[in-house]
């Protein structure tokens, strides 16, 4: 039998089968946590979670509220300080994946978690920076999981917080390979390799073309021969239950 | 030197209006405690700074102790966005808040040059966002070696920085554990540093990953069981996450927040 | 991925002819056996690192084993002078060391720098010294904010660095303690980590101070009890200052060096 | 009855004399480690010894042998990295005396610890800088303890190593007051306040202007009242001799 599920559902379904055993991934709060837990405890059980907070190879028994949730010190490996964490850890590239989430996204993957509105006089002053710009510039690659639609998906944002590939797709200048997948409830969007456009290159299913066009602030590219995105297994669905409910696995 | 104070007497000897207050404890042992003592003493135009300033900080601006704030996340963590927060910036109230935005590594690295007592740090970072816009705060280097160009952030030296910890030792000695964020480099960047405690203990247990520091690098050490509710303190207590729910509710009207600060003896300042 | 391998696999596999090698351990857990291990396999050519070059590397410098030395205080601690170092300094035998001398503060800076993989570092030092003349490692940096010069140290990376440490656990992550110097720079500066340990435990004890290193960080680690000898490893052993001071004695002279080279199965190289 | 002594021990108790109760002291191998725990245990019980290894106020129960002894971490209050203690402790300015010694010093407290003859072909390679050109600049005095002669006190120093007032006296530019006493087995020299030029202002009994004068390779300046230093105590003499003899105190 299988289990029903929605959009929130398989956009971090989706996240979770980009992690691969033996990543180090960085988690973010939000989907990213869960994402990246429901991957640890599927196919990926030789993924290694860091939390900014400074626990490096934790193994929460069950799904972390917060990146400061006590059971994350108590599993880790070893628990360094926040200046090593972002010094010896994330900006010297240890990280293989890092997940970010977005208030507004525009076409080149630029970032904005700052501000919607004029910096100075906010329309809506929101949480900031934390983590993201050093992990957009240093993690291997970058997944980021957010929402799609009118209101996040911008032709230009506000603000850059983090830089995905430059307000015209060539200005990146960082060690890492910066936003190599962009999950949303509608599909996955991925730059493309000539002009880091990102492009939708699968959609989950269901969901169509036109319904990703619509949810998108910018004239969508979308890829020739687009996929579709297997749907979740109960397996992956069981698993994101137990997580949510914060059951000890 | 710093034999036990009581709380009130350690923030009134060392906390003055207009100082540059550091609270720091990254999602553990966040000193609450004493940011209520700050408050109740009536303390403005305070430039607070905090890589996450929390549900502590959303309190302390809403009940008009701040003028400016130096941060890197600004969120309810695990709930949402910081309303006290987000109304002194977007509506001016009680006043208008002046925001200095870091990252994380940013803003860590600044309290590392602080600790050092070096004017800047050196980071790989910031290229090409807008963050960058603030440049009396971070700027960029050239590396004398390789010519490449890096970023740089002004050191953050408080006046005063606060942090909460598990334990003193009778010398005023402190240690903490767990994750224990940036406070040694925020308590090493001030000028004057005061530690709450959950206990003092005649000799510090074996603690893998604990901070330890010395009484003369600190000026006052306050007992405060349970300093840090509504965070908490590994060992001691365990994060109130319903608290953190509540003051979602609780801080989104200004009518609502004020009624809370007044049943907990906070008294909202008549703005000035 | 560092499942325990003996010693000299870990040293074939990854010290090369050429490499530059830094063995850490400040005055405790200095890693003789891999020392002498890189002795035995007949390397040349090694730009050795090490902010005390102490006995060990006097005798891999007499040993023929390094063109360079990366240095910042070359003493036998509590003795005297380091008589194969010298001599290889002052007459080349047995053929010319290039010395390369930081301060302690440069040397550290300079790991911290290669561990963040940031191309220097800045510290406050230096300043007015002849050590500044050596300007492709030491330079200097102006602070952007304030327009203060400081000096700025290379970083070092390593190739390969080798720690001694007290614990592995059973999946390769390695915990020390006590005095635990530069290790933890030294290690995630190199570009290959080797450790050997005193003993493999199911769990890590609890240890205020100590340095956990997870295994994915490290490329090797081999189980090699009192592989610190004659310098300690804290709980393990104590440092055998015999030792220390009949070194002075045997390396003083050549020739004595040279019989206690081949006692102990470390032939001094032909110079080449 | 009064002990015998001789000029070491003279040099060692005066050193030990200029710690006082409370000063953080950062302690290197040799004579400062005699002296530093000789104060601590006569006359400045609270004096907080910081060894570069990186023990934050050790309280060595007998001598260490080197600034890597076990006593050291053990009986410490924390034990920091390396990296940590010269970046936030000694760099930042948290030692109130640093002590060091020197191979050459010059009239401008100027000290040598790396070469004797030209550095890339020296006649004698010296042990080198450790923690001393750091210590020079930024602790709050600096107590400079060596033997007086023509071979160590010398018109122009081979080599700089750590930096006193500079080439004339007037060059320093560091945090610290820089070396405030040079604590030799002739007396004790402290700068000129106008000149920053050593000057002798005190001398050990039984020593001559004379004496002193013929072991300074230049032409040394003697205070108009020159002092004696007073004769060790019996205290002070039976806690060297117990130290010396590695006792547990």
């Amino acid at each position: 039998m299988t289990e029903s599920w929605n959009s929130a559902d398989m956009m971090n379904v989706a996240a979770a089968r980009e992690l691969h055993d033996g990543d180090v991934c960085l988690v973010g709060v939000g989907p990213p946590n869960l994402a990246a837990n429901l991957a640890r405890h599927t196919h990926a059980p030789g993924c290694r979670l860091v939390y900014e907070s400074g626990a490096i190879d934790a193994k929460p028994r069950r799904l972390p509220l917060s990146i400061g949730d006590d059971d994350l010190a108590a599993t880790a490996t070893s628990v360094v300080s926040v200046p090593e964490m972002f010094n010896y850890w994330v900006g010297a590239g240890r990280i293989d994946v890092g997940f970010l989430g977005a208030a507004q996204i525009d076409r080149f993957a630029n970032i904005n978690t700052t501000v919607i509105g004029d910096h100075d006089n906010p329309k809506t002053r929101l949480p900031g920076a934390g983590g993201a710009p050093e992990i957009a510039a240093n993690a291997g690659r970058v997944i980021v999981i957010v929402k799609q639609s009118l209101r996040t998906f911008v032709e230009q944002v506000d603000f850059v917080t983090s830089v995905g590939y430059g307000p015209t797709g060539r200005e990146r200048q960082a060690p890492g390979a910066g936003p190599t997948l962009v999950i949303t409830d509608h599909g996955v969007l991925e730059p493309d390799p000539a002009t880091n456009e990102l492009t939708m290159t699968r959609l989950h299913p269901g969901v169509t073309v036109e319904q990703a066009r619509a949810a998108t602030g910018w004239d969508l590219k979308v890829a020739d021969s687009i996929q579709t995105v297997p749907v979740p297994t109960d397996t992956e669905l069981d698993m994101l239950r137990r997580l949510r409910a914060r059951e000890v696995i | 030197m710093p034999r036990p104070v009581h709380l009130d007497e350690a923030i009134a000897t060392h906390v003055h209006d207009g100082d540059t207050v550091a609270l720091e404890g990254f999602t553990h042992l966040i000193p609450f405690a004493a940011a209520h003592e700050i408050a109740r003493q009536g303390r403005r135009h305070l430039k607070l700074v905090r890589m996450t300033p929390d549900v502590v900080y959303d309190q302390l601006i809403g009940l008009g102790v701040a003028d400016e704030l130096v941060f890197s996340y600004g969120g309810n963590p695990g709930v949402g966005s910081l309303h006290r927060l987000r109304d002194a910036v977007e509506k001016h109230w009680p006043h208008k808040l002046v925001v200095h935005e870091h990252s994380h590594a940013g803003l860590a690295n600044a309290y590392v040059a602080g600790a050092g007592r070096l004017p800047f740090a050196v980071l790989r970072g910031y290229r090409g966002t807008d963050l960058e816009q603030q440049s009396d705060i971070i700027s960029r280097v050239t590396c004398p070696f390789t010519g490449e160009e890096l970023a740089a952030v002004k050191a953050v030296n408080p006046d005063v920085t606060v942090i909460h910890a598990q334990l003193a030792d009778p010398e005023g000695n402190v240690m903490l554990w767990g994750l224990t964020g940036v406070q040694r480099e925020a308590v090493l960047a001030a000028d004057r540093a005061i530690v709450t405690v959950e206990e003092i203990v005649d000799e510090f247990p074996e603690r893998t990953g604990a901070v330890i520091l010395p009484e003369w690098a600190l000026k006052a050490v306050s007992v405060v069981p349970g300093g840090a509710w509504p965070s908490y303190a590994l060992g001691y207590s365990t994060r109130d996450n319903d608290f953190y729910q509540q003051w979602d509710v609780v801080s989104r009207d200004r009518g609502a927040f004020l009624a809370w600060a007044k049943e907990n003896g906070l008294e909202a300042a008549a703005d000035d």
